[in-house]
């Protein structure tokens, strides 16, 4: 039998040495690991890399804590209300490097490390300024057909932390709803911090193997924490809370305001119960989707 | 009075919505897009199919308001949900119709830049490209969504997020761009095609708005279809009440569309 | 409403011209399309090239008929009894042209097509003489290390078939067990033929969209015929039937013995309801595992 | 007597077992491997794992037997039913301790065949490749099984199906061959190790057989372990009873095994 991964979520955010580079937000606006990213702050684990396709708050919310000296991703912002202002802000001030990708680059990026390869080819970039300002992406020529192609190298993230609706104690994963690069992400990266709504025996996965897509060798560990996602919504368990996104922008403007805001949702709330308290409106889902039976068997 | 009966943004996804044909399979971005694909799957094409870069795939509207492309409604139901790759695969085949884009510069041959912008002596930081770039480069077509404001058109897009025409004539040949590029730029107050040489022109205004008054706002001397087909600019057609409806049975509290 | 692609398996058949490219069999030894090759035999399809990662006995059959001029495969014979005696017979005798891949090979071959570039690069083949022999695997150099990689030209054939529990009659289908290559495969070719076990409403599939992996715009057209991986194991559905297998193998060693089998398990049998009563042995699934319960919902 | 106790075979798979440490990742391919997880993962290798090229992730023995990697026992309560890519992917990664191959032919630094042969003037085609050519190049290290037949003992094998230390020395490293080759061929007659220039010696002979018996079955000077390290040619432990009643309870009609 396998050893248990199943850490408290600080003691899983410890193992996570400051200078680390990161890969969340993987699935884009699903999913999000926001439990994750404000223990990281509450920790102040800092001098951070952090790479995603399109981050939303999270990684605004890490910037604004002032964590953060590298971005490797493709947007950066507040998909509700657009800007992110703390991430504007430490780029226009010269306090925070940006690698500017497109998503297929980053999803690209990761898969290439997924795959143990140095990079792959793409048709994508070429003629737009991420390209030719970059001096990672490569132009080649097919052999095959003398095409010009994009390269992009491989990014392989010391950590990747993902958010699941249920993971075994050994961190075997059911995700379901949009991926996005997650599975990418887990495979290309050192270690991987599984956050899982509910950790269920491993017979609860092993009913539905071809649902697993994230396999225990990947995992470093493993923390259960419910509305471990929210304000994200999380496909079968919670909606999106979208007035949090529009609050949170009209309250981080100014970097006084985005303190206070930093006090009051991440500093002064000890933990994830705490935190759901602060929650008024109701996320669940009303009109559950049943799938359809799968049976496996022999 | 028409012009009163429904907001900017009402026509730009009623204008958007006509973009996307019957049997068509549509990259569908945030916010504006969101909305023409579900009016347009409602209305003249049943049969178009919906891809998300965050993995969706959808035939249908969603049941539900959708403040991003993840929110539960638009996963529900859905015809597929999977990875980006997957998604950007399709892209990259060729498979993709018609992708939506918008952009805080568009230069004359349909460049985007979403990245930084110079305001004075600033330097503002935007987003970035997110799927943007991918869809310029590789879509068959796109079609571009932008609040009609001077400022947002200039000589030469001060970084380019997502390759338009470049520079106009063979360019992305050349460049080995491989998407078609930009087919029509739909902006609050006209709709514009682009010509054979890649440059914009005025198709079409919307009710309300004088054709004088928009090429004003263009540093270049804006073309207009008089100068590339013959034809007259027209009247862009306001949505219908049909459209209007959906619109608003799909942004019942006008999120994105007031 | 999209229309319906349903049709019965010989007019799905009918639409493969001769001269085909097919790529089949490829969940390796699950879900192999066994009625589909049989309609081909049946239908005289001929000049095909094959296409797949390991044929276990599909490929062999197809080589008995007479229809290959050649196969792009990684391992052609029977997995439950080593040789493939048609497969071996055809080579020997200067019949057939193969292309030696390895499975992995064979993989990148059709998931550089299915992602739409002209290659994928690898660390696998090098030093062997899969590669050494090919004029289709090229050395590359990696432009940020300096390695020396293998490029594997993309694969595009213009029929996959595969076989899956269900399908809607769009094309949209669930398959689950291992997939091997066969979501890559799909992606790949210019055409799909999707043989489903059960043909279902759209709304089943659309209840549970993380295991549509296989979506109708790639999809040509679908025919429902239970069973119709059989020999096969069909996850869920039923078990290998080895003894078929075996059975096989002592009866093809010989032309003409080759000749009588495909005779009566082929050209004499008309329709899979006919060839399933020729089958004695219980395959079914004697101890159903369900698949632990998942939702979506708003 | 202990060698009527057991097959070739079964002394095979426990030999085989033994390779496969505690906390590996395997991969195995088809028929002897098959079982020699089960049995490795029943005995001292409990956290071990097993991938199968087919997309099959296990942590057990399956319940019941096991004629391919893909038979529903194999399936069922796997840890993962996944992709070729996905699996290949890890040992392109290199996260593969270790992975079984057998061949048709095999010369002295364990380069392997099972692609074509030739018997006197007859070209004999066999069935390929399948994975065998992935996990000689990508594994951390490789365990070859073969019958012990003095045909298959190649001065040059006729085809390189499946690279093992090519020539000897750093012949891998100049090559740009990833993973670390074969460490361990265990044959119906003896156990062999790999020096280190990559030429295989014999390492001990199983129970009942003659060292000098064997040295004769090869076309180059056969080497043995007291060539290498001084130590004398060992005897293979035979399989103890519980490894024994395992493979039987794996492989009860002997399909594999006898």
């Amino acid at each position: 039998m396998p050893d248990t991964k199943v850490r408290d979520l600080s003691a899983a955010i410890e193992m996570i040495e400051p200078g680390s580079s990161i890969a969340m937000g993987l699935a884009l606006e699903h999913a999000i690991p926001f439990a994750a990213g404000h223990e990281l702050i509450r920790q102040g684990t800092d001098d951070l890399t952090l790479i995603g396709p399109i981050s939303d708050l999270l990684f605004d919310q890490l910037v604004a804590a002032d964590l953060v000296d590298r971005v490797r991703a493709a947007w950066v912002g507040n998909v509700s209300a657009g800007t992110g202002y703390n991430f504007r802000r430490a780029v226009e001030d010269g306090d925070l490097e940006v690698e500017n990708h497109s998503n297929f680059s980053i999803a690209l990026s990761l898969k290439a490390a997924a795959m143990g390869v140095p990079y792959l080819p793409t048709r994508s970039l070429l003629g737009s300024d991420i390209f030719d300002e970059s001096d990672r992406f490569r132009e080649a020529e097919d052999p095959y057909s003398g095409d010009r192609l994009a390269l992009v190298p491989a990014i392989r993230p010391d950590w990747a932390i993902v958010h699941v609706q249920r993971a075994s104690p050994y961190g075997d994963a059911h995700f379901w709803g949009n991926s996005g690069v997650t599975f990418e992400g887990v495979k290309a990266a050192k270690n991987t911090l599984v956050v899982a709504e509910e950790i269920v025996d491993s017979d609860v996965i092993k009913s539905d193997p071809s649902r697993t897509a994230i396999t225990r060798e990947s995992v470093t560990t493993v923390a259960e924490v419910p509305y471990g996602a929210h304000p994200s919504p999380l496909a079968g368990r919670y909606n999106r809370d979208n007035e949090y996104y529009v609050d949170y922008a009209e309250r981080t403007n100014d970097l006084a305001d985005a303190a206070d805001w930093l006090e009051e949702w991440v500093y002064s709330v000890p933990d994830r119960t705490t935190y759901m308290e602060k929650i008024e409106r109701n996320l669940s889902v009303s009109e559950p989707t049943v799938a359809a039976e799968v049976e496996y068997g022999k | 009075m028409e012009s009163e009966a429904y907001t900017d943004r009402e026509l730009m996804v009623a204008a958007a919505a006509r973009e996307i044909d019957d049997g068509d399979v549509a990259f569908v971005g945030m916010r504006l897009p969101l909305i023409a694909f579900q009016v347009a799957v409602s209305t003249h094409a049943t049969n178009a199919l919906s891809v998300f870069e965050s993995g969706v795939v959808r035939d249908d509207p969603a049941d539900g308001f959708l403040h991003t492309m993840c929110d539960l409604p638009n996963l529900d139901h859905a015809v597929s949900t999977t990875s980006m790759i997957d998604i950007m695969s399709r892209l990259q085949r060729g498979d993709i119709d018609v992708g939506f884009l918008g952009g805080a510069e568009i230069d004359r041959y349909g460049n985007l830049n979403t990245t930084r912008v110079s305001s004075g002596s600033r330097q503002i930081r935007l987003p970035g490209s997110g799927g943007a770039c991918d869809i310029a480069c590789l879509s068959q077509r796109t079609v571009i969504l932008m609040p009609h404001e001077p400022r947002r058109f200039v000589q030469n897009v001060t970084y380019n997020t997502s390759p338009g025409h470049g520079e106009g004539g063979d360019w992305r040949e050349r460049n080995s761009v491989a998407g078609g590029g930009p087919e029509t730029l739909v902006t609050t107050k006209a709709t514009f095609s682009f010509d054979d040489d890649g440059e914009m022109y005025v198709e079409s205004v919307h009710p309300g708005v004088d054709l004088d008054d928009i090429v004003d706002d263009f540093p270049w001397d804006l073309r207009t279809a008089k100068d590339v087909t013959g034809d007259a600019v027209g009247r862009t057609d306001p949505p219908s009440q049909t459209v209007l409806d959906l619109i608003r049975k799909f942004d019942p509290d006008g999120f994105w569309t007031r």
